[in-house]
């Protein structure tokens, strides 16, 4: 057990103009999580403190924060990791609406603009009714899964948002998470959606404002490895790009 | 501005990437030589004389394909598009989104104008 | 944190029903090391500007003569030039390191039937590819060869 | 105060609503349906699953096989009409979820991979590595993002079901944003919330898992059936009780003791030739008694058994199970590959919940439930690992089917009444944020909460101690209105919304202790030291539990029996 400082940022707009930050000290077992330390904080020494969590085993993502100035899944996160001053801000990027609690809709719009659905001309049954689990699921290789695979683990913590240089700075980017996964449906052999995807692609924010940063990745706690998905989904974007210069296609969906 | 960036988006990429790729394997040995090992007077200067610079730059490859203009001209044209889209993305993550169309523009312009002249003079040789 | 970012970074479509405060930048964009490599990486985009600016002067000098290409070559001899082309060296290598490990991640994982070798593979290639074409060159130039 | 209509409003945004979500969407594409979650949907407590999905898919395996597997799971308290008409539905649902783009893991010839799982005779769980609840939520998610029809509701909490003429005709819900109620009404209300696993200090539930439907259901006057049986999953990680899914046993993972011995082997269990692929409650039980029987190890947190996977090797470890691998390393620091893994029993699932019938309908016109929250049942006295899943999926489109028809058929509320009792829920609660009068803690009262179900609702149970139980959660019941509250804010008051589940806590705490202590015979999760043995004679029966002032009023439900007739349960 050591005694750290907890540091948080405070924000309530009913009261305060802009954020404040705020001291706390915390004794601290050895085996917590940084987010061990707000929740206690929460039940035992302020109760106004708020801030998001929910499955504490890094997979529901909703425990995202700045720790230390970098964007950290605070269940995942050691606490044994940091120096005895710790301080735990909003996932820097996002507007703030309360304390440690950012404003989502916007990742929402960006997450659901990329159809993030299997797209088919024909659904594979046809009959609903009666769907047969061999005769009407989709046949798939393990290697064709593998190809999408890793970038269907993202759990929406939205850290690589609070990473990304270019979020900070280009509303319209739509970033890394949503672009991985348009880009695992495109990926997937069950899929037909993927020259729908490129052309969303290539609209505002598009896959091309990504600079190669790789910070996305660098704190991708579930190694999704977004900065690889927006970079194969530039060649992508090109190819159905190119290929509609040439080949004009009438009346996409 | 912005919209008509985003139309030729992929094809700046795409001289963008070619110019990180092709542009730096070239411009290597090119910097090497031309750049520090002829001035510091490592390599003698009869090496790059003009009738053997002027040799190479003109040469033919199976008498069809002009390979010394055509190595030339990507080694000057690339690089200027891979310069372009950094310094134009540097700006931006320095909050320069605003002026984003404006300033992109205007670097693409300044690459374009760079590759025109380029091929000038490689045509020229 | 570090700085204001932009004050509509991912805002919502339609304005939240709260009054937010605007998003900040992380406070490590200046001293991560990570990041600093970042900006340099793009950094090096001015040089290959002046570089190929400079070989599109050298070029024109050529094909204007043996009068002007020699004095294009003597004037490299300044040390300014000679420092810029150092610095153009260290950058091209930097950008050749960072460049050739991300790049084999960026390769789709299938383009119609052809499958990419696997990253290492691609990462090694690249090395071959570019120490090779560079020695090739530096030969040539340095009349080595040909 | 705003007030939205629509046809059906769904509350919940897990397997269960978002499956429910999609149904009412494709069933009637000018219906409009609300989505209403206390989190993003995303967030909801189904992406923790790890082990997989039941439907028979295999050559070797039959309707009959998983029918008759799930009754005797369920200790022959499972209904088998529910339960007939859930495996016939379980291939359907998944091979829909497969359609969807659920990433399924493959055999080599790329249909859909199975698994063995306890208590099932063959290998009839569909995974998806060691995350099919993740990958089922976001691929349901997902796929719900395509119709336009679904309107949500993203962190509203819905704290009161509107009722009108005796039926269900919308909810009133806090927008945790503003602080500001809404009335959110619909012809027909479907409740999907999940279980309430947070009542148990040491559990797999996530801390959204509060028991909220249950709650809001038996409060309108629904009954809750079944409440006393809470399944204990055997391998728990001690200190955070997150769960080591039981995927690593049906990989061929095997438990041993202190000496090393495969102790379910060793001595006799009940669980027979299964061993380490017992049923939960079996296993769980044995892992009590070796350790009462000085067989087991102790730490920091507790005494505990070992899960050894040392003998599957890296590459299996990796392929199968690598979430396991991850969460064993960064929650406890051990690595599987080398080190076994310290595991005890842990509070898992709810069997009980809101009382329906196969149709996911309550005895409220209006209202219906699916999921965890609701008891159809098929899950009886003991769940079948990876049979929830498959329910919240059957039963979520089931009620969503049902209700759709209803809503059809029904009038629209009126507004005026329904809106007035929206308004009273809001000032009850207006009344409750930031009340500095009380003199209770949030954190002690679910502190002694905790305490008062450890000690009386464990893997064995006594009747004294249960008879404690009921003392203390009817004690806390009291002492909840009494709360102290510091966050006087309107934006994102998460300290109200706590203070809002644990009420809900409480009163699902309290009809589980009287449940259980009126059920004096052993079955299932429910064992009594004082009763060991089943009694069918006198308990064949589902526990009824009704809303009373006083406390919870018990009653009985006969269990539908069929061609299963209740056997000694022996593996
Ligand atoms: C760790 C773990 C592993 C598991 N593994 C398996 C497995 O391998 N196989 C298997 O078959 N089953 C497994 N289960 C069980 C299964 O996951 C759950 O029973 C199932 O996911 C429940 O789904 P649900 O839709 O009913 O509820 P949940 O997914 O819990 O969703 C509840 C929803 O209701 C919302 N909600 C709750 N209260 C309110 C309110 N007051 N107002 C508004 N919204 C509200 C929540 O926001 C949430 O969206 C596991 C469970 C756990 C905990
Ligand atoms: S890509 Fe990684 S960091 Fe980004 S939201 Fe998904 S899981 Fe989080
Ligand atoms: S950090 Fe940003 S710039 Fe691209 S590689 Fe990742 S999205
Ligand atoms: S609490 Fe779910 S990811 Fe951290």
């Amino acid at each position: 057990m050591v005694e750290k400082t907890i540091i948080i940022t405070r924000f309530d707009p009913d009261r305060d103009e802009k954020p404040r930050k705020q001291e706390y000290t915390v004794p601290c077992e050895d085996s917590w999580k940084v987010l061990d330390a707000v929740n206690f904080i929460k039940d035992e020494i302020d109760a106004t403190v708020s801030h998001r969590w929910s499955c504490r085993m890094a997979v529901c993502g909703s425990c995202g924060m700045m720790v230390n100035g970098e964007p950290k899944l605070t269940c995942k996160t050691a606490l044994s990791d940091y120096d005895d001053r710790v301080d735990i801000e909003p996932l820097a990027n996002f507007p703030i609406v309360r304390d440690l609690v950012v404003e989502l809709d916007g990742f929402m719009h960006k997450f659901e603009s990329v159809k993030p659905w299997i797209i088919r001309a024909k659904e594979q049954a046809e009959d609903k009714a009666s769907l047969h689990p061999e005769k009407d699921t989709f046949g798939q290789s393990t290697e064709e899964l593998g190809n999408f695979k890793q970038f269907s683990m993202c759990i929406n913590c939205m850290l690589c948002y609070s990473a990304c240089p270019v979020v900070a700075n280009e509303p319209d980017f739509l970033g890394p998470a949503a672009i991985a996964l348009g880009h695992r449906y495109n990926l997937d052999s069950r899929d037909e959606g993927a020259e729908e995807r490129h052309d969303i692609f290539r609209g505002e924010g598009t896959v091309f404002s990504c600079s190669y940063a790789n910070e996305c990745s660098e704190v991708c706690p579930k190694n999704v490895d977004p900065a690889a998905a927006i970079n194969q989904a530039k060649f992508g974007t090109v190819i159905d790009w190119a290929k509609g210069l040439v080949l004009p296609r009438g009346g996409t969906k | 501005m912005r919209a008509l960036l985003l139309k030729i988006e992929p094809i700046i990429w795409l001289l963008f990437g070619q110019g990180i790729l092709i542009g730096t394997m070239l411009l290597t040995g090119w910097v090497l030589v031309v750049g520090l090992l002829i001035p510091m007077g490592m390599v003698d200067a009869s090496a790059l004389s003009w009738d053997r610079a002027h040799g190479l730059a003109t040469s033919w490859l199976f008498g069809v394909i002009p390979v010394g203009q055509l190595l030339l001209a990507a080694l000057l044209v690339l690089p200027l598009w891979k310069g372009a889209h950094h310094v134009r993305s540097l700006l931006i993550d320095f909050g320069g989104a605003e002026r984003d169309g404006a300033v992109g523009s205007l670097l693409y312009g300044v690459a374009a104008v760079g590759s025109v002249l380029a091929i000038l003079a490689v045509v020229g040789l | 944190m570090a700085g204001p970012a932009h004050p509509e970074a991912m805002a919502p479509p339609t304005p939240g029903r709260t009054r937010a405060a605007p998003p900040q930048m992380p406070s490590t964009w200046w001293s991560a090391k990570r990041i600093r490599t970042y900006i340099l990486f793009d950094a090096t985009g001015i040089i290959y500007f002046l570089i190929a600016f400079l070989g599109i002067r050298l070029i024109n000098a050529l094909g204007a003569g043996p009068e002007a290409w020699d004095a294009a070559m003597e004037s490299l001899k300044n040390p300014i030039y000679i420092a810029f082309h150092l610095l153009t060296l260290v950058s091209v290598i930097f950008v050749a390191v960072r460049f050739f490990r991300l790049f084999p991640k960026a390769q789709p994982p299938a383009m119609g039937p052809m499958k990419p070798p696997p990253g290492p593979i691609i990462h090694g290639m690249l090395y071959v590819v570019w120490f090779g074409i560079t020695a090739f060159m530096t030969a040539v130039l340095a009349g080595v060869i040909l | 105060m705003d007030v939205f209509r629509h046809d059906i409003v769904i509350v919940g945004g897990g397997g269960a609503g978002l499956r429910a979500a999609i149904e009412a969407a494709e069933k009637n594409p000018t219906a409009s349906i609300a989505l209403v979650s206390k989190v993003y949907p995303m967030r909801s407590h189904t992406v923790s699953a790890e082990g997989g999905a039941a439907a028979i898919a295999r050559d070797d395996d039959n309707l009959e096989l998983h029918g008759y597997d799930t009754v005797k799971g369920s200790d022959f308290l499972g209904d088998q009409d529910c339960i007939q008409y859930f495996v016939e539905q379980a291939p359907k649902e998944l091979a829909l979820l497969e359609n969807w783009g659920c990433p399924f893991s493959r055999n080599e010839d790329g249909t859909v991979a199975t698994r063995a799982f306890g208590g099932m005779t063959t290998k009839r769980t569909w995974y998806a590595a060691d995350k099919i609840g993740f990958h089922m939520l976001h691929a349901l998610f997902q796929h719900s993002m395509r119709f336009k029809n679904i309107v949500r509701y993203d962190e509203y909490f819905v704290s009161k079901l509107l009722v009108e003429d005796g039926a269900c005709r919308g909810v009133a819900a806090l927008d945790i944003r503003t602080g500001e109620y809404s009335t959110i009404l619909g012809r027909a209300v479907i409740l999907t919330t999940g279980g309430g696993g947070k009542i148990f200090p040491f559990t797999t539930n996530g801390t959204i898992k509060t028991g909220d439907g249950m709650a809001l259901a038996y409060r309108a006057g629904v009954p809750l059936k079944d409440m006393e049986f809470v399944q204990y999953h055997p391998t728990g990680l001690p200190g955070t009780g997150i769960l080591i899914t039981e995927a690593t046993r049906g990989e061929g993972g095997y438990l041993r003791n202190s000496e090393g011995d495969r102790f379910l082997v060793e001595y006799d269990y009940g669980v027979g030739n299964k061993a380490e692929l017992g049923p939960r409650d079996m296993i769980s039980r044995a892992i009590v008694q070796e350790i009462e029987a000085g067989r087991g190890l102790s730490g920091a947190y507790g005494d505990h058994v070992l899960l050894d996977l040392t003998h599957l090797g890296e590459d299996k470890i990796n392929s199968r199970l690598p979430f396991v691998r991850e969460l064993a390393n960064v929650y406890i620091g051990v690595d599987p590959v080398t080190t076994p893994i310290p595991v005890r029993p842990v509070v898992h699932y709810m069997m009980g919940g809101v009382d329906t019938d196969i149709h996911g309908a309550t005895e409220m016109p209006g209202l219906y439930a699916a999921g965890e929250t609701a008891c159809v049942s098929i899950n009886g006295a003991n769940r079948l690992g990876s049979n929830s899943l498959t329910e919240c999926l059957v039963f979520g489109a089931a009620a969503a089917n049902h209700a759709m028809d209803y809503a059809n058929g029904s009038a629209e509320g009126n507004e005026a009444s329904l809106r007035a009792q929206a308004e009273e829920e809001a000032g009850r609660v207006e009344n409750l944020r930031g009340r500095k009068k009380g003199g209770e803690r949030i954190s002690e009262i679910r502190r002694e909460l905790n305490l008062a179900m450890e000690a009386g609702f464990g893997v064995y149970r006594e009747q004294a101690s249960m008879q404690a139980g009921v003392g203390a959660t009817a004690q806390l019941r009291g002492r909840v209105a009494d709360l102290r509250l510091e966050d006087e804010s309107k934006v994102f008051n998460t300290e109200l919304i706590t203070a809002l589940e644990l009420m809900n806590m409480v009163e699902v705490a309290e009809v589980l202790a009287v449940s259980a202590l009126h059920r004096k015979e052993s079955r299932g999760a429910h064992t009594c030291k004082d009763f060991p043995t089943r009694n069918d004679e006198e308990y064949l029966y589902h526990t009824i539990a009704r809303h009373d002032p006083a406390g919870p009023r018990l009653g009985k439900k006969d269990v539908v029996l069929g061609k299963w007739v209740p056997e000694e349960r022996k593996y």
